[in-house]
């Protein structure tokens, strides 16, 4: 038994690889397929929250497989950083599977059985890459969840589906040849180094070889983490089914890049190694940019899921700029964002799918009084949208309220004044949809006429976890304290590794 | 300069026999007659290593009584050697026949030009 | 018995080959047992002779009895062994993968295919374990005319092709012939450590380097190298999918065997194989980009994965050129994943042509319903071919970016990189067209059956090789170190 | 398949020569040891002669070997080679090292007699396979389907 | 298929590389019949000198061929017998009809 125990990390990634494989022997048969589906995401996060007390107790957990190149293992480790991430994608991957049973079922979809098996597979991915302890795992799983994705993007087989699905994939392979690249000079830097709190790279190349492993690394993981030139993918994989797009936003794979980002930045190379070559100050520059860019290419945005995507985008490089600025609070407020950006976005995105469910609309100007036909769903809506503005009391605040807090003890009030410029841009441009939809169009009444159960029940759930979450940040899985401790022992052990010079 | 010039002939005259091979095989076009060009050229290589095999005063490899002295004999090896490539080349050409008679039958033509403009239809 | 695996490798098919047709005219079946068995004896001797060669260091048989360099010896070391298994493994499946195909000729027919198939393999195994460099020639002279023959076995326009294969099949051989000509005009010996150490004692001549280079032009038109590959897209679109299956797969790989061993283990002491290396790499990467560009312009699929094959191969040369130690590694093992991805994928879309009758990419819509198996397969290669973790191909292209990396070689990394890119071009539409396109309806045509996987016996094969893409990724590091580590360097070094 | 010319000068014209040509083949393939000659040559010659009553007689003539025969012959040629090979497997030596052949002769005449039996098989071989290819080039047009079949 | 020109063009060129090639090379090459050339000083004595009292056969030729390199011939052997199998299945002839026809 304990020696199950100890591959706990692995048999989370194998658990939902298996139950893609049922899933796809069982096409026929739907009701055991999502069975399938719902055993092996039960099952995950489980796995993931047995993990919890040993990695808050100990900081991690390690599991070393077969040798795939020299020195370079199948090396996993359940780190607290990590177990965010995993935490998140294994529990939004429960209520997604319940989201997408009513959603797909309900639309008359195709091709369920490729879709829920892709899903799972992309989960396994996400769970790999949040617990992959060297970059050659990361990579693996990176590139896998690459190509699973791209079946969902493709979903709906019609050519501009076919269009959304080759751009998303020259985006995607493109960079991660470019990551393979970072991947392989580290490892013939730093052969066989694992990731390590506070990074190893210190000490092991010039500066200019730094600086080009990272921009090569940055541009690797910038295209997931659709940090701006490098995005356009997004809002054209928004072709996908709303479930697709929830996972792609929120679980799965922009959450990948963001993680990989703070993973290269604190864990491969350290914020004391960026700052000799600058590299962190132009890092946020970027991020800033992007932020801003983003929010106001989402106000001229007329399509409901296309202005979400374009406020990931800027709500992902949130997250980048936390981690570029490198202080402890900045950092905590990034590692947590991830969760809280994680429930919020989610939530908006079942929204959008459940109002598409109900009536087929997707362009925000036809949302008019809606809002008194699916209050529930509306409501669920207008927490989010309040959430990612960072309103107090939801979960949004007290990320942003960290990242702010962290640009200041960092002695950059520039990056305050741009969360705060982006805090209202995002009311500027979820008002007006929960504005029209409670009081626009106000000739004809509309009777109460909500979203079917499975699909409303899920986004109900997002809502009220992301102002628990605003209330008790570490509701359910300390989330909270994970980030922080994780935040101090990175850039504790950067300073010590800063004075040492190495590890 | 007569004795290098001698030296030098056999090189030079399996040299010339492989151009002329060369040059047959890739500008003819008609296929037999690349198929001839392509035994000239065996018969370049051919002739170069029985050239090897030379050495003056020697005569055939085949002992005579009482005749023991290395230089007495040339070279047998090439000659063991060229048999084989010999065999080799004659089963060639026995296969690039077969192909040729299939290709006239069913074209009715070993004119590349003809052959590739029929191939279209 | 057991010291005789050497040659016995060798000598099983080609007595089994001398039967197959004769016992064929009686019953079919037997000789198809007999073929089967022949080839599992390879393949029992091969890993016989590759344990004991990692036991006791490389076997060496001397033919005849007559001792090197005056008699023909064999030099079985874990490289060549390793080559054996994978050519016995393969030409198994092949076999196993030909009798759907079979079904239809008369037997006399079959039973020559057969025994052809045999001396093909038979030639292919002496030219890997042969340690003289006229007995290779010899051997590559058996696989020409089998693998003529068996590509000429199919429609009348593989006539055509071929009878150009088979000229500058033969321009191949004589140029490698005339090398080795100078090689013995200058050593003396054929007998290849003989000549290396002979060639270590005269340094390097003008006419050393025309003998490199006549014979790296030789084998490089056997492999298929780009400016020299005009025979190999035409060669492989008229054939049956079977030869095309197996020739692919392997016979391209032995030329780059064997001019992996005539490089490196009979003119490595030398200072003009360098230079020609370096032409070479260049030619290579060339190789590589227009290969992969040629394939994007493909819409056969047959010539798609026939232009990829001489991009692949350009990643063999190149590693082979570059010569670091990472770079040899990376080349070695991509001979072996080439082999086996590219088999299963000819073996795949074979099966598919088996069905639609067609090798257009339209043929392929609707395929992923059709048969679902079949398709997985070709994914899974065609994600290994891209060089996308964690599939075979990914491993062998690290090894050799980093060699490219170690060799300061940036220009050959970004080649790699890019041709992988371009690579994930063609199969991904590839996919696409398999599992995206939907059927268009033709009212003409009864609509397909909606589920027609192919018979058990093609789909073996296909997923034998297509599983072990998968382990040879996993699990790469046994081969490296296993058998390819002993082939970087070898002893004495 | 060719047919009989049915020329009776040309049957006799044919007639005379062939047991003497085969003689010769036989002599060169035999004397090859000890003068210019062996397998290959000899057996060149035989596939003439079998060539030439092919081509006068029509191959139903009890001398002229039909394809069947030609490739029975020629397996079995290339058989015997391989087989002493294996011969000398059996008797532990090396593949084709025939000193290792239990003939009761001195070493040096057992390789004479191991050769020997080669180029037999050789020869046969090659009379063989040259009759067939013959036979081959000029059998009637076979039905040409555009799959080979 | 390239133009023809433009291949004719190629090809001269290709040739003049060659002929270069072979004329540089030449010239390093032991002359013609050199008694001390490398090709007959290292291996082919021994055949010279042993094959008589080794393998019996007067004629060195034949001693190499049949003997020393006896495998080649093999190979020779099998070559052969793989073109005549080539022929008959290019052709599309077919082996047995005659036996039947007899039987």
């Amino acid at each position: 038994m304990p020696v199950v125990l100890a591959h706990r990390p692995m048999l989370a990634v194998l658990v939902s690889l298996l139950a893609a494989v049922a899933i796809l022997f069982s096409d026929r048969r739907p009701n055991l397929r999502e069975t399938w589906s719902f055993l092996a995401a039960a099952i995950t996060s489980a796995l993931v929250f047995s993990l919890l007390p040993e990695v808050l107790q100990h900081g991690s957990l390690e599991a070393t497989y077969i040798e795939l190149l020299p020195g370079l293992a199948l090396h996993l480790r359940a780190d607290l950083f990590g177990m965010i991430f995993a935490l998140l994608a294994s529990v939004l991957w429960l209520v997604t599977t319940l989201y997408s049973i009513g959603y797909m079922r309900h639309g008359h979809y195709d091709h369920q059985t490729g879709y829920f098996a892709c899903f799972a597979v992309c989960v396994s991915a996400a769970v790999g890459i949040a617990f992959s302890a060297n970059l050659l795992t990361f990579f693996i799983f990176y590139e896998i969840l690459t190509i699973a994705t791209y079946p969902l993007v493709t979903h709906d087989r019609h050519d501009e589906a076919l269009g959304g699905g080759r751009r998303y994939l020259a985006y995607t392979l493109g960079s991660g040849q470019m990551l393979f690249i970072a991947v392989i000079s580290i490892s013939l830097i730093a052969p066989g180094a694992s990731f390590q709190p506070g990074g190893f790279l210190a000490g092991h190349a010039s500066s200019g070889l730094l600086t080009l492993l990272f921009i090569f690394a940055i541009l690797g993981i910038s295209v997931k983490a659709a940090i701006m030139p490098l995005h356009g993918w997004l809002p054209t994989a928004m072709v996908a089914p709303t479930p697709v797009s929830a996972l792609l936003h929120a679980v799965a794979v922009v959450k990948a890049g963001v993680f990989g980002c703070i993973r290269i930045v604190h864990y491969v190379f350290g914020i004391d190694v960026l700052h000799a070559i600058g590299a962190d100050t132009a890092l946020a520059l970027l991020a800033s940019a992007t932020i801003l860019v983003a929010s106001i290419r989402a106000l001229g945005e007329q399509n409901l899921k296309r202005r979400l995507a374009y406020s990931t985008i800027s709500q992902l490089s949130y997250i980048v700029l936390g981690a570029a600025i490198g202080t402890p609070a900045a950092l905590a407020g990034a590692m947590f964002h991830i969760v809280a950006h994680g429930f919020m976005k989610i939530t908006l995105f079942f929204c959008a799918g459940a109002i598409y469910v109900k009536t087929h609309k997707v362009e925000i100007p036809d949302l008019g009084g809606l809002g008194r036909q699916m209050p529930i769903t509306f409501g669920a809506f207008t927490i989010g949208a309040l959430g990612l503005a960072g309103t107090p009391l939801c979960v949004g605040f007290i990320s942003k309220w960290n990242l702010g807090l962290g640009a200041l003890q960092g002695g950059h009030p520039l990056f305050l004044i741009v969360l705060v410029v982006s805090g209202l841009l995002n009311f500027a441009y979820f008002f007006p949809i929960v504005y029209r939809a409670f009081f626009g169009n106000a000739e004809h009444t509309f009777a109460f006429d909500e979203a079917p159960v499975t699909v409303s029940l899920p986004l109900v759930l997002t809502a009220v976890v992301s102002v628990l979450l605003g209330v008790y940040p570490n509701f359910g899985a300390s989330t909270y304290d994970l980030a922080w401790q994780a935040a101090e022992r990175v850039l504790a052990s950067a300073a010590s590794a800063g004075a040492a010079g190495g590890f | 300069m007569g004795s290098e010039f001698l030296g030098m002939v056999n090189y030079w005259l399996s040299a010339i026999l492989l151009l002329l091979g060369l040059h047959g095989m890739l500008m003819r076009r008609n296929l037999i007659k690349k198929l001839m060009a392509m035994n000239v050229m065996q018969v370049a290589v051919i002739m170069f290593f029985i050239s090897l095999a030379m050495k003056t005063g020697g005569t055939a490899p085949i002992e005579q009584p009482g005749i023991t002295e290395v230089d007495a004999y040339i070279n047998p090896l090439p000659h063991a050697l060229m048999l084989t490539a010999i065999v080799v080349g004659v089963s060639t050409t026995g296969v690039a026949l077969a192909l040729l008679i299939r290709i006239y039958r069913y074209y009715g033509t070993l004119e590349e030009s003809e052959l590739l403009e029929r191939m279209q239809e | 018995m057991s010291q005789h695996v050497p040659v016995l490798i060798v000598i099983i098919p080609l007595v089994a080959a001398l039967f197959v047709p004769l016992i064929a005219l009686r019953t079919m079946a037997w000789a198809r047992a007999l073929t089967f068995l022949a080839l599992l004896g390879v393949v029992a001797c091969s890993g016989a002779a590759l344990t004991r060669a990692l036991a006791t260091g490389p076997l060496h048989y001397e033919l005849g009895g007559w001792a090197p360099p005056w008699g023909i010896v064999y030099v079985l070391d874990p490289l060549s062994g390793g080559m054996a298994l994978l050519i016995g493994i393969v030409a198994a499946l092949v076999a196993v993968y030909t009798q759907p195909y079979l079904k239809s000729w008369s037997t006399s027919r079959a039973g020559i295919f057969l025994s052809l198939f045999l001396l093909l393999v038979t030639g292919l195994l002496g030219i890997v374990v042969t340690g003289d460099l006229f007995n290779l020639y010899v051997f590559l002279e058996i696989s020409s005319l089998a693998g003529y023959a068996l590509l000429a076995s199919g429609s009348i326009h593989s006539a055509v092709a071929t009878f150009r294969y088979l000229i500058v099949g033969t321009i191949a051989a004589t140029f490698y012939l005339l090398g080795v000509g100078y090689l013995y005009a200058l050593t003396g010996s054929l007998n290849m450590a003989d000549v290396a150490i002979r060639l270590s004692d005269i340094g390097h001549s003008g006419a050393f380097a025309v003998a490199i280079t006549f014979i790296v032009v030789g084998l490089s038109i056997k492999a298929a190298l780009f400016p020299l590959h005009g025979w190999l897209p035409d060669a492989y679109t008229y054939a049956p999918a079977p030869v095309i299956g197996f020739i692919s797969a392997v016979m391209a790989k032995v030329g780059a065997y064997a001019l992996f061993r005539v490089l490196y283990f009979v003119l490595r002491p030398t200072e003009a194989a360098s230079q020609v290396l370096t032409g070479l790499s260049w030619v290579a990467a060339i190789a590589i980009l227009a290969g992969s560009l040629l394939a994007i312009a493909q819409r056969d699929v047959r010539r798609m994965l026939a232009y990829s094959s001489i991009s692949q191969m350009g990643y063999i040369f190149l590693g082979l050129a570059l010569g670091t130690p990472s770079a040899l590694k990376g080349a070695l093992l991509h001979v072996l994943n080439h082999a086996i991805m590219k088999g299963c994928l000819f073996l795949a879309a074979g099966g598919v042509q088996w069905r639609t009758g067609g090798y257009r990419l339209e043929d392929f819509i609707g395929m992923s319903r059709r048969m679902p198996l079949t398709m997985a397969a070709i994914v899974l290669a065609a994600i290994s071919m891209i060089g996308l973790p964690p599939t075979a191909g990914f491993f062998s292209k690290w090894y050799l970016v980093q060699g490219a990396i170690e060799a300061h070689a940036w220009v050959f990394a970004a080649v790699f990189i890019a041709s992988s890119l371009l690579n994930a071009v063609y199969f991904f539409r590839l996919i696409e067209w398999a599992y995206l396109r939907q059927p268009k309806p033709q009212p003409s045509l009864s609509s397909p059956p909606l589920y027609q996987e192919l018979p058990m016996q093609m789909l073996l094969p296909i997923w034998v090789l297509a599983t072990s893409v998968l382990l040879l990724g996993l699990f790469n590091q046994s081969v490296v170190n296993g058998i390819i580590q002993y082939a970087i360097q070898p002893e004495g070094s | 398949m060719r047919t009989p010319f049915g020329s009776s000068i040309l049957d006799a014209a044919c007639r005379l020569p062939v047991p003497f040509i085969i003689l010769f083949a036989v002599y060169v393939v035999i004397h090859g040891h000890h003068s210019p000659g062996g397998g290959f040559q000899g057996g060149a010659i035989l596939a003439a002669t079998l060539i030439l009553i092919r081509m006068v007689r029509g191959e139903d003539d009890p001398w002229g070997l039909d394809r069947t025969r030609a490739a029975i012959l020629a397996s079995c040629g290339v058989g015997l080679y391989a087989g002493i090979g294996l011969l000398t497997l059996v008797f532990g030596g090396n593949y084709l090292d025939y000193s290792v052949l239990p003939l009761p002769l001195v070493p040096e005449k057992v390789r004479f007699m191991g050769t020997l039996g080669i180029e037999i098989g050789v020869a046969l071989g090659v009379t063989g396979v040259l009759v067939l290819i013959f036979d081959a080039l000029t059998a009637g047009e076979t039905q040409e389907s555009d799959d080979g079949k | 298929m390239t133009p023809f020109h433009t291949r004719q063009c190629l090809t001269w060129l290709m040739m003049l590389v060659v002929a270069g090639i072979l004329f540089y090379a030449d010239r390093q090459l032991p002359r013609m019949g050199d008694p001390r050339s490398p090709a007959s000083t290292h291996v082919s004595p021994y055949y010279i000198e042993h094959s008589h009292h080794e393998t019996g056969a007067p004629n060195f030729v034949t001693a190499v061929l049949a003997d020393y390199r006896g495998y080649d011939t093999l190979g020779e052997t099998t070559v052969i017998f793989t073109a005549g199998l080539a022929c008959l299945l290019i052709l599309g002839v077919e082996l047995g009809r005659v036996s039947q026809g007899e039987e």
